[in-house]
């Protein structure tokens, strides 16, 4: 049983999405840690040390993603969490661009995969157990 | 505890004070009274959003209203003078971005240098703390039609501040709905705190002959939110308002997608204000109401998105709303640019113009739909004043306490989140997990025979699966969500 | 003088061997009628446009179909496909270009020429006379649902015969309604005889075990037909069609633009035509209804333009019609691009799948409107009948003769035009002069009072500025036509 | 008072915007001669040859406008009309095209005016009326 933690990064409260990724792992036997709505850089990071998780999948619904997300790889690392796997989807841009070159931005800010607005769950699911055995 | 109470007028000005040195900007000379309040008295009629509304209203037309904010002064002008002639919009708002609504002033400033570099807006909205009374003034003055600052920030008392006395007339917001789908750990009694201040602000200016307008958020969590749930909230907000001297009110309803209770909601939303507001004393306030076009996931597709716009124009039509709050194509995908902005606007505008001499008839479905929620309201109503002891503010704080009052999918930890609503077998928004919802059980059984008889034509029990298909459903096409199994398949049918 | 009697089969095959030689591609041997029947035998259901419609009926289902057709048969065909697969097509259509519809073949292959060429369409649909049932072949084979011809022709016998040989399994058209509206000069005895023709054909594939479909032109003219008239045409219509042995016929009806008398029409036109066949002795024909998305002058705003779609789709869906022919947001320019014509589209499904589980709920106003043209249709037939001394064929020629029929607007000669409609204050269409159409007076009284109100709402008299008004208005964003200043002034706001 | 001829053109059958024409025509006293729909290059020219015609105002809205113009301009001059003023007017193109470029294709083609989708007829009359004093 895998542990993941999840949450909604920045000043963000989109509740909605966090809520039903939280139920969908549950039914896929994921160990979830759900820190929530509000939650900064650092909670993201603590949670993961203390549960010792494998993942830590963020969401960023409301725009401000690529500036809450700055470093966060590097602050990972810094944790002694090189070995995390590290997501991010919602919308987590500001307005609609091109998808490729938001991507590349944030693969290049060391995420290891970068989800599109409105991406089905489920099927991201299957990407990250792949990832994860 | 706080009360339902008028703050006193010196209580008022004392707090004022502490308010405006939350940041720099708040000592602008601009923010003395005697300055905004003449400066607020030179407001023509049609730039004042008050005075607009009772004209609307009067005249029964329905008009349009975008979101729009950007992190830079010029682009934000622009942006609402796009809006206002390609968009033919009736009123216009600035979006205030995501981190002046959690008061972190460092932060937007600190996006407002990047966003000047990069040439583009880091931020999802305006940051009008950050650039003060000097500022929203440029911006009122740039524009020709009333101005309303919308936002989400549970402590907006600077912000209310800053945008009255730049002569915006209309504020959005309220104690619990700018709380509770806002805010994480934040009490409700401070946020109602917070927004008797707001609406105290209000009050002052209106004992000085300035009407300004003042809206709570209607729609909540956008996410399934029963009528009788959002209505509760919106009157107790409404009298709250009322209470610190707020005389124009403009009370929000997001369309929930079924025709006749989308309409049977806007027509209750009306009329249970005026009687509960006149009911508890409040003689002299005028009342109107908003549409919030589908605030839940929109479908990807533009052209679909523009359809679900188009129907949210019609039903606050024939609902007789006085304002629509329009939604854009690009809505799926991130904050629209001005043109996909301008196209939900039109949209909407035609529908509203199409339609301003149709009705909807009266018929049993809409009366029954409308007992309903007259009935709901009412038990949610007196189960909050009961609980505060025959006080509103006391009442709130101890009904979302015991899950009296619960609002689905919400962040705060103030919220019990028991409720969960389902969609029935015609696209109503039904109760499936009441919570502690203090409904009486002839409408428990109404709700859950609903669900039962939509769980039966499809061939599956009544579950929080259902829940989860209904809120993905309109993104997917549908207002009833199908059974995973069927939309999967459905997805790659398209 | 023609009578509503089913064509004898040595007859009909006399004449079919005239047919064919109007012009080369008529001597092809897959007009063998024993190779056309196989080649139709062979058609799968999903493919066929009667048992598509019939799925749709049983199921409750609104689906979709737009109007395309281009010059070139390859452009044709990746139009086709685009709006099947970008545009959620249920149905495609070909739409036949203008020089087909006259029979003048000659300019077509002109045309086509041209266009290869200049390689872009100069033609306003595809010539599938001059493609034969060859062309027309490739163009069924290459796609994977029903496709059928849709065009305007008086003159449709060589046409038909090609596209039903080629497996397209509707076609569009009428003796009346493909002449009315799309002629000048050509007698309806003609054009009866004609469509006679074209039905007998569908009724010979009948007696082999072959389901075809056909449609009457619905919206005739496009612009304020109350509803009344076009049902009566269409009532007209299936009883030739189903006399000459057609047991699959979809009657159709033009948006008007008030919900609640388009949603009268959709049900009164199943109901009536249902009724009415049977009454006059055809058991066995299935019936179908069609909404055409509004067909007057389109608002030059494609955002606007989306939102008229959607109007149109949500009245469809709410009246029960098994199909929409969709409008595009490029309408009031031009032939509609495939990406514009696939917006139309995906706007008009998500509607229908939106509004599914939906029903506009029982009510006067409903009922008050659907007895109207229940009464208006009866003694429409009626007259007809007694004019043509029992016999429909002869009663609809005599009946236009002597204005007993009326389209408003229509270019053809045998058509009286005193009819003029104008819009009532809700919107409804109503007639303001009657010419010799027969209604009693109570009738005649009630639409008089309806445009009275209006006149006193509007300060103003009933007269033509009112009718001139009212085609204008939609293309403005009203409904309800404003008295000529006003409108400019609503021309400069905009 | 001017008189004029109006029609349209070819196999086009859009009667509504000829009959409102002819209304408003008349409205502001013009001497209006109707052909109708379906009427050929011949037709207007014969009737503007028979009346004495000022202008022809041609509409197309089928989309065929452009192939059944070739040519009109010379046929007018050919039938002595060169000082008769040629209008144009409708959906005159096959689509949605930029509209400037459509109006320099009908003016080489010998077209006075040409007039785009949907145009107000009342302000045309402007510009015809004082085409014509
Ligand atoms: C409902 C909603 C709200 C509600 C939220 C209620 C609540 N507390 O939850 C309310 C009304 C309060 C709200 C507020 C705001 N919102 Co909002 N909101 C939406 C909306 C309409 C739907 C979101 C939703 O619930 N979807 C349903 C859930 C199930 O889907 P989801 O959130 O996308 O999550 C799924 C997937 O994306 C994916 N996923 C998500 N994260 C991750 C992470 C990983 C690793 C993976 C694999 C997958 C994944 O899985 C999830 C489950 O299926 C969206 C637009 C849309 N999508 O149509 C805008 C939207 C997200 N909001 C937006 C904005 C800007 C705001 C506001 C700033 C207000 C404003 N402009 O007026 C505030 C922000 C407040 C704040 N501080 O955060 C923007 C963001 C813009 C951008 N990125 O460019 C959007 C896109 C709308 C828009 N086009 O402008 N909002
Ligand atoms: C109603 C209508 C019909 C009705 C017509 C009934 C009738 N017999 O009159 C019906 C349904 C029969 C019909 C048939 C067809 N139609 Co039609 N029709 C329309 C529609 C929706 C409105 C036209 C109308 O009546 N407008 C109201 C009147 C008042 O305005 P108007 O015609 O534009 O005229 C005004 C101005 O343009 C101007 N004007 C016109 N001419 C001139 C000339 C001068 C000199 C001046 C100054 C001004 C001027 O003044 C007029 C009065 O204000 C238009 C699209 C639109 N506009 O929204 C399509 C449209 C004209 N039709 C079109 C087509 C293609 C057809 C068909 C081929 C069918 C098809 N594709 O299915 C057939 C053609 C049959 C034929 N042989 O002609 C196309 C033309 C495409 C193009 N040019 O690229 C259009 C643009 C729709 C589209 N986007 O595809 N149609």
């Amino acid at each position: 049983m895998h542990t993941v933690v999840i949450g909604v990064i920045g000043a963000d409260v989109h509740a909605v999405g966090n809520k039903i990724i939280e139920h969908v792992l549950n039914e896929h036997g994921f160990n979830v840690v759900n820190i929530g709505v509000l939650s900064s850089q650092e909670d993201f990071i603590n949670a993961a040390i203390e549960t010792n998780a494998k993942a830590i999948l963020v969401s960023s619904l409301y725009g401000h993603g690529e500036i809450d997300c700055r470093q966060m790889k590097d602050n990972c690392v810094e944790a002694g969490l090189s070995h995390v796997k590290l997501y991010v989807g919602g919308n987590i841009v500001v307005g609609k661009q091109d998808f490729k070159e938001v991507e590349d931005r944030f693969k290049k800010m060391g995420f290891d995969r970068v989800y599109p607005p409105g991406t089905n769950i489920e099927e991201a699911i299957e990407e990250i157990k792949a990832d994860l055995t | 505890m706080v009360k339902n109470k008028k703050i006193p007028l010196d209580e008022f000005l004392k707090k004022r004070e502490q308010i405006l040195m939350h940041w720099p900007t708040g000592s602008s000379e601009l923010l003395d009274f005697e300055t905004a309040k003449a400066y607020l008295k030179a407001v023509p009629d049609e730039k004042n959003f008050a005075k607009v509304l009772r004209k609307a209203k009067a005249e029964g037309k329905t008009l349009i209203q975008p979101r729009a904010g950007v992190a830079l002064l010029d682009a934000h002008i622009e942006l609402l003078n796009f809006l206002h002639k390609e968009g033919r919009a009736d009123f216009l708002p600035s979006t205030i971005d995501s981190y002046t609504r959690q008061n972190r002033y460092a932060n937007a400033e600190d996006a407002i240098k990047q966003s000047e570099k990069q040439k583009r807006s880091l931020l999802n909205g305006f940051p009008a703390v950050n650039y003060g009374v000097e500022g929203c003034q440029k911006v009122f003055e740039a524009i020709n039609i009333p101005v309303q600052a919308r936002h989400g920030t549970p402590d907006a008392r600077l912000l209310s501040e800053i945008i009255h006395a730049a002569g915006w007339t209309s504020n959005e917001g309220g104690g619990i709905s700018y709380n509770i789908p806002y805010a994480k750990s934040i009490s409700l009694e401070d946020t109602i705190r917070y927004w008797q201040y707001c609406d105290r602000l209000v009050g002052y200016y209106a004992e000085a002959g300035i009407e300004l307008n003042r809206e709570p958020f209607g729609p909540l969590t956008g996410t399934l939110v029963p009528p009788s749930i959002s209505h509760t909230i919106a009157i107790i907000e409404a009298i709250l308002a009322a209470e610190q001297g707020v005389k124009n009110i403009t009370v929000g309803y997001g369309q929930c997608g079924n025709i006749n209770q989308d309409i049977a909601a806007l027509k209750t939303l009306d009329s249970l204000t005026n009687y509960y507001l006149k009911l508890f004393g409040y003689d002299d306030v005028f009342v109107t109401t908003v549409l919030h076009q589908w605030m839940g996931g929109f479908p990807k597709d533009e052209a679909a998105s523009m359809a679900l716009i188009s129907l949210g124009a019609m039903v606050a039509t024939l609902g007789g709303a006085t304002k629509i709050i329009t939604k854009s194509p690009h809505e799926s995908q991130g904050i629209p640019t001005k043109e996909a902005n301008a196209e939900g606007l039109r949209a909407s505008k035609i529908m509203t113009t199409l339609l301003k001499e149709q009705t909807y008839p009266k018929n049993d479905l809409l009366e029954q739909e409308s007992d309903l929620i007259k009935k709901e309201v009412k038990t949610l109503l007196y189960a909050t004043l009961n609980i505060g002891k025959g006080d509103f503010a006391e009442g709130v704080i101890k009904a979302f306490e015991h899950g009296l009052l619960d609002i689905p999918f919400a962040p705060s930890e103030m919220n019990q989140g028991k409720i969960l609503p389902a969609r029935d077998a015609e696209g109503n928004i039904r109760i499936l997990e009441f919570g502690n919802i203090p409904f009486d059980d002839e409408t428990k059984t109404f709700h859950k025979k609903a669900l039962e008889k939509r769980a039966k034509l499809e061939n599956r029990e009544v579950s929080f699966q259902m829940t989860i298909d209904d809120i993905y459903a309109v993104s997917r096409g549908d207002l009833v969500g199908k059974a995973l199994k069927q939309s999967k398949e459905l997805l790659h049918e398209n």
